[in-house]
Formats: C-alpha cells, structure tokens, sequence
C-alpha cells in the first residue's frame, strides 16, 4: 500500500520523499484526532477502508493535483485502525519551488480525499460509537 | 450471474458480514441489490436511494447492469481525513 | 529570543509546542533554501535580521493572526546565519479545531513576515552575492 | 542631540559599520539622516526617498522628528521567510 498505512504516520519521511534542491518550501498537513466532535466527547476512532479502491483513488487525486500544480510534488499517507487522541489519521506533503501553491495544492489534496476516498470512522466516547456522516445522509 | 458484494463501515456493522456471494438474474443493478438489502435489513428501510455504488474498484451509477464476476460496494458517506 | 533562532530548526517542536487535545489538524509551513532564485543558481543565503525589533514584530504578528482565528495557536521560529540548500530558514504551524482556518493562518503568516519583519537575505552563488530585494527597490 | 543609527544588510556592507552614533541638530528627522548619508556614500545615490524606517525598534514615518537617545535604523526591503 502505497497511500494507506496500519502503523503511526512519520511525517519527516514524507517530507524526504518529496523535497528536490528545487523546492523552495514545503506545506504539511496532519489530521489529528481530536477529543470532541459536534459537541461529544470523542476518545478513539476506528477508521476503515475500502483499500484497493482507496489507493485508487488517492492516485487519481494526486495525479489531478499534480497535473493542475505542475510544479508541486505530494505525497500522502492516511492511518487505518484504532487511534487514540492526538493520533494523526493523515499527513500530506506538498513541497514546491513556491509558496503558493504549495498552500494550494495540499488544501485541496485534503479537500478531495475527503469527498470521495472510500474511508470512513467510527467514533468511540463516552455515549456510545457512531460512523460519522451515516445518520440521515446515506 | 454471480456477483461479489462488499460491505464497510456501518453496512457491514448492519448486515453482520464482510462480503457476500450473490446470484443475480441477468440485467440485475446495483440499485435492485440495495432494494433488496433494504428488504432484509429495517435500519436501512429510511434509505430509498442507495449509497454511493462502487463497481469493480470505481464510482458507478447505480443503475448500471451489472455483469458476470463484478465486485460491487455501497459506499456509505466517506469520512476519511 | 522566542522566534529567531541561530540554530537548525525541529519542526516537530514547534508542532508539539502547539497542539491542543482540542485540535483537529495542524499546518506545518517550511521555507527551505533552494538551489535557484529569479534564473540565478543559489549556493547558500546568508540571513541577518535587526533581532530585537523582528522579535517585535514576529510577536505582533502572531497576536494579530491568533485574534482574527481565535481558535488557531501559532507557533514560528526563524533560523539566521549561514544556510545551505535543503536547510529550513523558516517553520510556522497553526493548529486547530478545523482545517480551513490552520491553512488560513499558517498562510497569512508567512505572507505576512515576508512583508513585515526586518529580516534580509543575501544569496550566494557561482555568479557572486547579493542581497535580496535590494536592486532599485529601495 | 544624540541618536544612535543601525545598520543592517546590505546598508552595513556599503556604510562599512553595524552602527554609528551621530549628533544631530534638534528637529532632525530620519529623512535627514538619510540625505547625509547619500552625500557621503555613492551608492545611495539612486536612492533619494529613505527605505522603510524604524524608531526604538518601530516602524515609523521618515518625517518624523528624532529625540534624544532614539535608536534609528534604515529598514531595506525586507526577505525573511
């Protein structure tokens, strides 16, 4: 698996893979998994996966990205499995000779994996568990 | 025609499996296969219009005919980031 | 000095300096010296600042930013001196509840250093040094 | 009245100092300060406004008038980042 992992997220080795003596910064994103969410209390999450189709379309993400930012380089790693608090479920890295797009380019990285790349989480708190966007909004 | 289901998140937390093997009549769509879902399990009985369909690894509509040895999958509302 | 520093910078101290149990995400931005500016090759930057004034403003424009997010914390350090390509001068991380607001204020800051902060550049190269934004721009 | 000027980038490299103490007629402004040093330095001679100015580590207008034991520093354009 090449964008999915079931062990804790090394962002400085996402940087490495991506930064050329061309680039001129670099902009990383990590989700983290935070202690509360539309007002519950929020202790673990489980996140699944359609892993095949996921890789899938997290290649055609970035090869979007990267054809709409060509001189941007990414590379994003998302975290499957139990996590608890202040676990990061995501890092991207987008490193390029400018600023701007780099800000661009991995907002919009995390913007589309969030529409449309098959994961979803369970969340564990106090009052029970509950996959996130399933009530009402199938 | 066989074809292979698969099941995530709350689906699989409701129909209590993984996968499943099913034989369909020729023409059959993933929209006649949520129906019948829909059939069998009440909590889904509020969702007329299915998830997210997924063929063979792809978004599809759900009115595509599915074919001999597809993967099909409902993909319920992503959450991943 | 809390945002100039003449020593590498660990980026991952600055993150864990930040996060709250509250947050959901950070931004991490890093300028990092490349081997080119403006169709010049850059061997090494050399930066000066007027410390006890950059410090100043650094500390302005964090509290300017931290107000217009109230909910994003910064955090930013500045490296100076003698920097050779693929060194980080700069690392800025907005951590917070929400993602939109981390990227916005991570990105309003360095925008906003860059403007603001008396800090200087001179780029070293096959062809010479100079000081960056000087020629004719006074 | 004494004023104590700065000099940073490339100013130090063409003024050849990091700082000099000047003595200054009363109602001296910074602007004025930079038109003694244009006369005395050739490479400033394109340079007829002041860049940005700082008083006591502020940014301030280059009109302004200096006091007694202010700090002065000609601020070129700035590159952090």
């Amino acid at each position: 698996m090449r964008y999915l992992t079931d062990d804790p997220i090394d962002p400085r080795a996402l940087v490495e893979r991506v930064m050329r003596k061309s680039d001129g910064a670099y902009v990383l994103f990590e989700g983290v998994v935070r202690n509360h969410h539309e007002g519950k209390a929020v202790e673990s999450i489980f996140y699944d996966a359609y892993r095949p189709m996921a890789e899938k379309e997290m290649e055609t993400i970035v090869r979007d990205i990267e054809q709409q930012y060509p001189d941007v380089a990414l590379a994003v790693l998302h975290r499957l499995g139990h996590l608890l608090v202040g676990d990061s479920s995501i890092a991207i890295v987008a490193a390029s000779p400018h600023r701007a797009e780099a800000f661009a380019a991995c907002r919009l990285m995390i913007d589309r994996i969030k529409q449309t790349v098959p994961i979803w989480k369970k969340e564990r708190g106090p009052d029970g568990e509950e996959w996130v966007g399933w009530q009402g909004q199938c | 025609m066989k074809v292979r289901l698969l099941l995530f998140a709350v689906l699989r937390d409701i129909i209590g499996r993984a996968e499943d093997e099913l034989a369909l009549d020729d023409g059959a769509t993933a929209r006649d296969v949520w129906q019948s879902l829909r059939a069998r399990h009440p909590e889904l009985r509020g969702y007329a219009e299915p998830p997210m369909t997924a063929i063979n690894e792809s978004y599809a509509a759900p009115d595509t005919r599915l074919r001999e040895g597809d993967e099909l999958a409902f993909i319920p509302p992503v959450a991943g980031g």
